[in-house]
């Protein structure tokens, strides 16, 4: 394991120390894990909460701020937080109108968050939880957990972040969280592996020319293994997937996200082929995101994020956002 | 079985975690995402530390600080389940300075009526439930039987053994490792694992016997 | 070799077509080979125009906007534009105030330079050229080529780029660009090496606890060979290196930047340590970058950059930017 | 030597630079960045298909054309330098339809003092003038000496590979591999190498025979 790291136990500190230091804009609660603005609670603000395991950066980390996140919880590197550390952050956002939790499904994260909410709701904060599952490539049945929330998480955070910044109530902004996800679909592909450091060791083994199909963003194998083909062919792959579960037509926000260890140069290709698979299918780019956004450690690969957009969704994706990873109009 | 014997099942529990805490972390390296042994470590440490701070009077409380502690730093999916599975047991058995085999027994159910209601994972869903539904069985048919505790805690972590053996054909249902599918089958779930050592503990706890599994 | 292309010789032009679908503010000549403001020339405003090997992403591309540059030529995977290009771009943005190259010290990038520039001084252009090479790992002898440019490059990109939206005139351009240029140090340290898609091999080998000390950004090895030692102890030697070169104090802008294939968590842990080491030696970070802003494509690994602020560098580093890869203010 | 026989030599330089770029990447690997026989093929596969297309009469405008196609493809420090080279060269070169061995020598001569003025490097820095240097003055022997066309070239290619072998002792001191510092002695220099294919097609061209180094 070959990490720029002090040790492997210190990660998760000495990032928050890293934060801290690089962005006053925001304010780092290292004893009790947690990320909120520098200034603190806005009155009468619906507050968003996000969190999971640590990892995925800049998720969520990287979008506290303007227009987005109000508190982020990082626990372990895949890690889901704990109760505790989310109610920390859930009562120093609160505003007074309540506090909306971003939850990505997985069972750790629900299970924690759900229990973080009901303490919460103890101590008299009115609380309620959106429950992100955008990726494909696990279906949605009574046999499994549901499906995994992965890139359309930070659709959510920036969409449902300019609503509440222009005073949507917990209601809607449970209803808008709702909608930019069920808009959502996502699919991952993996070309190397990731290495958790307090494990030491990659998290599977890969060929020269396999990679796996349906990843997530914590490392863990995919659906499928498969042989490396040409960019052009792993579009559609991930699109033809995304399309046969919910239609594409009209206009799209699209993320093209980097897994933590491709380089930009390979996911501009993989976004040019994206593009042709979307105009040959009448698909029109409206807006777009190509980058690393939410990742899985040092893992070479990319995901793909589709949104079917409203006029509605567009101009609130086009709203000011200021946070370390996300930001535009101001 | 007094409120000390509660305390050593805890520290011999978090004892075999941590030995075998790589382990565990392989297997869930296999069908999840490689940190169930971290995560139990992390938790079970903590338990330990918490209940050398408080040093909890009874039996109940004893659980009550273990559930808390789990809880509270394990994180991950099995934090909260093991952590209610703790707390729910601990509920059941009062302000009883000493607790007999047929109060333990309600204890144990308890535990898994908390797991399998906040995770919703009935037997055959591939997860610690099937480790410790057949353990709760065992032990009160030991019980039943007339049997001690020191019986029925051997006989429960058997049954858990037997049943992590059975988790090995299942596909996940619950969980990370549900998104695999059946590539699950022909692994060991890690959870059931981690719950044979834990009833091991309680086992040798109760025995006052060495565990097998401890590293030498 | 690992990578979401369609074929090695087909990088540069689909990533071109990539960086064209995915940012309508730009306007990409794939056959030329440059890219540009989609706005066209600016009357009358100095015209921005730096290029260099692709695999750097998002150099020089990502930086092609407002308040930063007018035109980016890139070359084939780390290796220079051509004088074509350069010439073709240069007379694109020229907008009757001159044109300032903004050169990184590599012999091939110079002499492709100077020769476009001596091309378009032939067409009617009024071109001058900066060099950046402030990578303290190569002595600046007459044994050697003489520094690599390499961070100070987003630097001097960033804070010319505002001066000439603001009107600075060529000559002044040219001195800015000095000063930044001057101001500014960088170290670089790689935990692995990464491979130029034509070639298909790895530019070196490293052994799994081995590191290169002093790499620059082509893949090339450093300096020297070191051991990977804690991420407090790598930000020192970095540190210690740029300060026997040029002595830090005062208020300085920081950039942590990724090499392509470290997480974002490690660049904050680093961050952390570079942090703890500044403030150790009574110097203030006033305005810091973490993050992918100069790559050696897939290389695991990090550079520090530091530039020695003074009131009017810091005053047109916040000035408003707004490029793929570098916005705020608008 | 006319026209024909300069096209001869710059389609068989060709071919041994598409011959041994991997080679010639491999060398730039060592003490660069692995991208010289990349570099060289596309500038003289993009030369050789300029050539066909606009079919230069004059041996000068046969060495112009290569030297702009080199300059305008080829990328890199090698490309504007053996570019200019090349122009260099094919100036000194006037409209004659054919060319002796001594204008050939002052061709190649002038094509040093070009590489030289825009590199600025001397004798000894580890580049390309390690081999083009000693050939130059070897093929100028060659010829003062009485010596053909053919000889001169093929003295000019054997003094290029032995300045070759110099460069392996050499510390870079121009280009990329300079910053390597004292960890580039012991490797060849990439330019020298393919310095060292230029002239030995000179050779083979000029006499009409097969270069050695072609793959089978
Ligand atoms: N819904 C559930 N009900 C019961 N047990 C579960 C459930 N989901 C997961 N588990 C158990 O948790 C184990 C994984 O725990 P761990 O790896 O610590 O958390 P995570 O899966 O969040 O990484 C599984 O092996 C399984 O036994
Ligand atoms: N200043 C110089 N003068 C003469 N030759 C040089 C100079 N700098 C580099 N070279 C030659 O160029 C070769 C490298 O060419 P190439 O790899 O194609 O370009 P780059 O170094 O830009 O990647 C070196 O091996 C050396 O022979
Ligand atoms: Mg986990
Ligand atoms: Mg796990
Ligand atoms: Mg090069
Ligand atoms: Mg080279």
């Amino acid at each position: 394991m070959k990490k720029l790291i002090n040790a492997p136990d210190d990660v998760l500190v000495d990032a928050l120390a890293g934060v801290a230091a690089a962005h006053p804009s925001l304010s780092v609660n290292i004893e009790d894990r947690y990320i909120v603005r520098a200034g603190g609670p806005t009155a009468g603000k619906v507050a968003l909460v996000s969190g999971g395991g640590s990892g995925h950066e800049p998720l969520h980390g990287g979008y506290v701020g303007y227009g987005m996140l109000d508190a982020a919880c990082p626990g372990e590197v895949f890690t889901s937080p704990v109760p505790d550390q989310i109610l920390a952050a859930t009562k120093a956002v609160d505003g007074g109108a309540g506090v909306l939790h971003v939850v990505k499904n997985y069972t750790g994260d629900v299970l924690n968050f759900q229990m973080a909410a009901e303490l919460a709701t103890d101590d008299g904060v009115r609380v309620e939880a959106v429950l992100v599952d955008d990726d494909v490539a696990v279906e949605n049945s009574t046999w499994t957990a549901g499906r995994r929330g992965t890139g359309a998480t930070v659709f959510v955070e920036k969409i449902v972040g300019a609503a509440t910044e222009r005073g949507a109530d917990l209601a809607s902004a449970v209803a808008l969280a709702r909608e930019v996800n069920d808009r959502s679909r996502s699919f991952g592909i993996a070309l190397t592996p990731c290495t958790v450091p307090a494990n030491g060791k990659p998290g599977f083994e890969l060929g020269e020319d396999e990679i796996e199909l349906g990843v997530g963003i914590h490392g863990e194998p995919g659906r499928a293994r498969g042989k490396l083909v040409p960019a052009k062919e792993l579009a559609g792959i991930a699109l033809d997937a995304i399309h046969a579960d919910a239609p594409l037509s009209g206009d799209v926000l699209v993320m093209v996200n980097g897994l933590g260890g491709t380089p930009l140069i390979e996911l501009y290709v993989l976004f040019a082929a994206v593009a042709d698979w979307l105009s040959g299918h009448g698909v029109r780019i409206a807006r777009s995101l190509v980058g690393n956004y939410i990742t899985s450690l040092e893992m070479a690969g990319a995901s793909i994020t589709v949104c079917r957009l409203t006029p509605q969704l567009a101009e609130l994706w086009d709203a000011p956002v200021e946070t370390p990873a996300l930001r535009w109009g101001r | 079985m007094d409120a000390s014997t509660f305390r050593a099942w805890i520290v011999e529990a978090a004892q075999l975690v941590i030995d075998n805490a790589d382990h565990l972390t392989h297997l869930d390296a296999a069908i999840g995402d490689a940190d169930h042994g971290i995560n139990l470590r992390r938790g079970f440490q903590a338990a330990v530390t918490m209940l050398a701070e408080t040093d909890p009077a009874t039996p109940a409380a004893v659980l009550a600080t273990v559930g808390r502690a789990l809880i509270s730093k394990t994180g991950g999916a099995s934090g909260p389940l093991y952590g209610t599975g703790f707390r729910q047991a601990g509920k059941t058995l009062g302000e009883d300075a000493d607790v007999s085999a047929v109060q333990l027994g309600a204890a144990l159910r308890a535990a898994l009526d908390g797991i399998r209601q906040l995770g919703a994972a009935n037997e055959g869903d591939k997860t610690m439930v099937d480790a410790l539904g057949p353990a709760v069985r065992a032990y009160q048919a030991v019980v039943d039987a007339g049997g001690d505790l020191a019986d029925a805690t051997r006989a429960a972590a058997d049954a858990a053994a037997r049943g992590l053996q059975e988790t090995i054909g299942m596909q996940a249902h619950k969980g990370r490792a549900s998104y695999l599918g059946a590539r699950t089958i022909g692994h060991e779930d890690p959870g059931a694992a981690s719950t044979v050592l834990i009833l091991r503990a309680l086992a040798s706890a109760t025995a006052g016997l060495p565990t097998e599994g401890r590293a030498p």
